[in-house]
């Protein structure tokens, strides 16, 4: 996932990378407020995931609240190559004294990390790359001992930048590291006239593969088996208790959580499968309730109407095989009454799977399923 | 005797030629249920063969009214077009309008509710219907888990309708309405209940709320004052925490208000008796009737 | 879906609704920044979706950057009624003259829209409509009219607020409107000393049911078909073409789309249903595919391996099945090949689906795919 | 004859007792492959019956393979729990570590390669594995599709592997190996190359490329300098647009790197044919295996 400029850079300002001071605008109004508060000449600059945006006209600079507003207007609804920019970053303006190039990134002619540093920064790399390889350093950086401050010293030394760049570079390997990052490119770093170094700009690739140690990083929403089970279109609320619901109908499986509570133990979750119970939504629904670690026993109750009690039997049946032994884990009980009540629950005994227990009514079926999880 | 939907009600299906559409039609029928016509915009004079019945296809409501005589309409579009939909049905001036579809914005909701107030009866949306058991079924409640009688039932909760109407199978249902459990709905509990008392088939009534809103307190100040057949009541969600949206849009406790054990005290405060599950809600329904009867 | 303060200041922001300078900060040295730039005294407020946050001590005023780190420190990483504070949102501080509070909500108990609008804003709405009801204006909305000017300046006046509240009331009428809001709640909405209204707070709950026509709002994750598509898990890419392409294998599909390319048609996407291709796959990818209205024909291409033929044939018959009459649209070209390829094949015919054709190589499905697409 | 894996090779499965390590391991056991040990932590003293063989299982890749003598180990383990099995197999000292599992992420790939480099050869992550049609299989390339004989196959995609094994089953294949379509993976193209080079049982090469990288340049740099055998060569991926990663993680085009016309142009500029299709891929072989014959 590449990140727009601004995120990159909230990632850098997390890290004690320094960036202008800025904010992201969707509206001109938004941008001549931005501008406002920071009091000080602006840049407007697309946010765009595709390169070239300054020759594409999606940079402009403005020298205050009235001029961002106008610029703003003119950038916001651009296409650049096909990119339709939806928001601006409104920056404080500053002015390089030099720039520079730095990178790190997944090399994978190499299978390794390599850093790319150059006292010649602003232009395409690939240009620079072309037009005076030499210009740019290159390192492998060792998976294991990373970059640490001899080694950023080192960089900045070899590529002539000055030492007040290497706790910056140190940083970006941090971002690479910590982000699980496939690059991390500033482009131009400069040194303002006085001596700061600051990231101009911001190039982030994170890994998806990784994202499961970076939840946050990937929107809030998809953190949490709240957010897992709604990415499978199941109807999923966590509560604090120990035993798993499932069900079909939003008003019964409400009514199920009511019916454990009456039986002495606390629920750990709402979950309604809606109507036609599938196979796959069945398994769907089992495997986020059993990947709560909370969860100490599972109590599905079904009320076969339009959807049978044998056809909701075999949905069962699948979802267990499905599941293979992540199903072994806790004990299953299982209600089912309503239309072919009789046939479901023998397609079920039939099954013989090691833990689903069968009770026949609602409120015995919660009985047990309290009873199981408090371990009696 | 029922509310709302009689064996003599005609019914259009919105929506018939789609997948959800069909399969429902074609139980209807085999409920009993009078479907006369189907209405898709642009499948106009066709007919949808069900094997017995062949169901005309019109292009528009106030068309198939027309040629049908059809006074029932049951909505089964995406929630996209849910709302032009039934604008449609009011505009052609149906008396009932049954808006199956789950997922419809809340504002559209609020648009064909004003539109239709006064020329329309709106059930749902998010619903699954209602059924006068032997008679005629508008929805997608299931028709053979129960028989005919003098209970009438309204509830927010389609799951919830199945499992009193099969707990209470051997007695039987006047008419059981599912009004839905979006946060605006077109018809309420009071207007069920109203129709329930007004109805001579009808001896007593079952009710089942859930959380959110306030419409079951507001349905017990009703009962005290207007209601005079017993009334037995369920409520789901006594452990739903606040703020967190339990399956139906509307079923959400916000703050202290819309919590079940508010629900359930108001109803017991005026003299309903509240099951704490829903088999004893059934038997507390039994022992009104025994004692309506003695 | 409750917004976070500062998305619902956001948004307000986009309607020209005035609202505090100040931005969003993750980290302690985030949020100095953000006081650096302001250049003011500041407030740190926890984003947290739950109310009394003042009270649980997750609001604090710092005069400079050095204290906002410190009280940012002290605020983020809060547990507030169970919600873990992880960002803060670093405002100017602004000193209310007056105090009102204002609301637009839906109002279940009449189905419609109601107004509630008060001069004494500032604590809980709850609480005031208990010690003093008649303070607060309540005025059903009509949903086909809304709040014009008039209604606008009508309500200010009821309620006691300045005339210039009446604009802002419009505006934030056309929040609950244009983004089928649930609630737009401001409290307190605020005048200063020089006269000027501002929203100090925001609580906006946005209607789930109504995304389709706000996608841009619920993150731009989950816009358009390759979001729907990551939702079901599926691996799909949009492009310009007009040939819908589905298979199994990310190499056999890009070789497919290829292969179409070369029967002189452009294909329309890119979609990997992976090895165990069950009907609930294959349904989800048709039903995305055919949900393009760019899409002319479509190619499903699928080579039987250890999924053999005659399962993906069940497949894509039952697949057919669950799509219903979305499925009749468009031409279907079906190619199967390697392990049990006859009996597939057979399978397929036995279904005669009224738009399937089955071509056995895949070269002569492409071009029948291609000539499909061209309306040949 | 083969390359990496032959009818000696003793196989362990890390994750055995999974859904994916046990169905695949029973076919595995089909294709005639020895498979000895299952490892799963923890589980250690069982065995895992699989109809006419049960296979014990290890709680570590170090004592399974000094009680079975296994020198290869086929990972199907989940991906955030990848990273330290394949470390664990490195560690023990295995020689061959074939990595299935799809969705590892990359700096795990990178630091388990670098742990590896000089002491195991680890093939994918995110790969089919590798067969050597009538010996053994190592992964989940079917083995029924084809017989054994003497092309040897090299691909980053499984299915498209499978697609020319199916097309050249009457003429056959010494090994097929799918080293995966990750953007760092433990065996590339050149590694494979150079062992069908030396392999005596290979008489000919297929090779398949996609977009991303220039893992496909590189080894027609390689072939041009070391490669006598003949060579015919599939590129996927010509009609994709810039930018977007098309199903594996490794298939992107970033600007004008990694395209599939310059691949193919590489690769025929050392004088290796590439076919437009599969199937002419296969005719291509065909005719260069005619040719060398004659």
């Amino acid at each position: 996932m590449d990140l727009y400029e601004h995120q990159a850079k909230e990632l850098f300002g997390r890290h004690g990378i320094p960036i202008p001071p800025g904010r992201v605008a969707a509206t001109p109004e938004e941008a001549k407020a931005v501008a406002a508060e920071l009091g000080v000449p602006v840049v407007i600059k697309a946010q765009v995931k595709t390169g070239g945006r300054g020759k594409a006209g999606g940079i402009k600079a403005a020298a205050g609240p009235a001029s961002a507003e106008e610029e703003a207007a003119g950038v916001l609804g651009m296409d650049i190559k096909g990119h339709l920019v939806r928001t601006v970053l409104v920056e404080a303006a500053t002015v390089p004294f030099e720039e520079y190039y730095a990178a790190f990134l997944v090399d994978r002619a190499q299978g390794g990390f390599l850093a790319m540093v150059s006292a010649q920064g602003g232009m395409e790399i690939e240009e620079l790359a072309e037009t005076d390889p030499d210009a740019i350093v290159r390192l492998p950086i060792d998976p294991v001992t990373g970059v640490d401050a001899d080694t950023a010293r080192l960089l900045a030394a070899k590529a002539g930048l000055p030492d007040a760049a290497a706790p910056v570079l140190e940083r970006l390997w941090q971002v690479m590291i910590e982000e699980d990052a496939l690059l991390v490119e500033v482009n131009p770093l400069i040194c303002t006239t006085d001596q700061r170094i600051v990231a101009l700009d911001g190039k982030v690739t994170l890994d998806d593969a990784a994202a499961f140690r970076h939840s946050w990083a990937y929107t809030e929403a998809s953190a949490g088996l709240e957010e897992q089970a709604r990415a499978k279109g199941l109807n999923y609320v966590k509560l604090d208790g120990r035993v798993g619901v499932i069900g079909n109908g939003a008003g019964l499986v409400m009514s199920t959580l009511d019916v454990v509570a009456g039986a002495g133990a606390a629920p750990a979750n709402f979950l309604d499968i809606g109507g036609g119970a599938s196979a796959q939504v069945m398994a769907d629904g089992l495997e986020i309730i059993l990947a709560d670690p909370d969860v100490r026993s599972v109590l599905v109750n079904v009320f076969g109407g339009i959807t049978t009690c044998d056809a909701v039997a075999n949905g069962i049946v699948t979802a267990l095989e499905l599941l293979g032994e992540r199903g072994l884990a806790r004990p299953i009980v299982v209600r089912l009454d309503g239309n072919n009540a009789e046939v479901g629950r023998r397609i079920l005994s039939d099954a013989r799977h090691p833990v689903v227990r069968q009770v026949s009514t609602m409120d015995g079926a919660a009985e047990t399923a309290a009873r199981l999880a408090a371990g009696v | 005797m029922a509310i709302f939907l009689t064996k003599d009600s005609r019914v259009l299906v919105q929506g018939m030629t789609g997948a959800e559409g069909s399969r429902h039609t074609a139980r209807m029928l085999a409920a009993g249920t009078e479907v006369v016509a189907g209405v898709t915009p642009g499948k106009g004079g066709r007919s949808v063969d069900f094997g017995e019945r062949a169901v005309p296809v019109f292009g528009s409501v106030a068309e198939a009214m027309a040629e049908t005589g059809a006074d029932v309409s049951v909505v089964f579009v995406p929630p996209r077009f849910t709302g032009s939909a039934v604008e449609e049905a009011v505009t052609a001036g149906i008396p009932l309008c049954v808006v199956i579809t789950e997922g419809v914005p809340v504002h559209d909701a609020v648009r064909f509710r004003a539109l239709a107030a006064g020329r329309t009866r709106i059930i749902g949306p998010n619903c699954p219907g209602l059924i006068s058991p032997g008679q005629s079924s508008a929805g997608i409640i299931p028709a053979d888990i129960t028989a005919a009688g003098r209970i009438g039932l309204v509830s927010k909760s389609g799951t919830l309708t199945y499992q009193l109407m099969y707990e209470l199978r051997d007695v039987g249902f006047s008419t059981a309405v599912g009004i839905g459990g979006d946060p605006v709905i077109g018809t309420t509990h009071i207007d069920c209940l109203q129709a329930f008392q007004e109805d001579p088939g009808t001896d007593a009534i079952v009710m089942i709320g859930e959380i959110g809103g306030d419409a079951e307190e507001r349905a017990a100040a009703y009962i005290e004052r207007h209601v005079t057949k017993p009334v037995v009541a369920y409520v789901a969600g006594f452990t739903a925490p606040e703020g967190k949206t339990m399956g139906h849009a509307g079923a959400i406790v916000s703050g202290s208000s819309g919590t079940a054990q508010a629900k359930k005290e108001a109803l017991e405060a005026v003299g309903v008796r509240v099951g704490r599950t829903p088999s004893e809600t059934a038997r507390l329904m039994r022992s009104a009737l025994d004692r309506a009867a003695a």
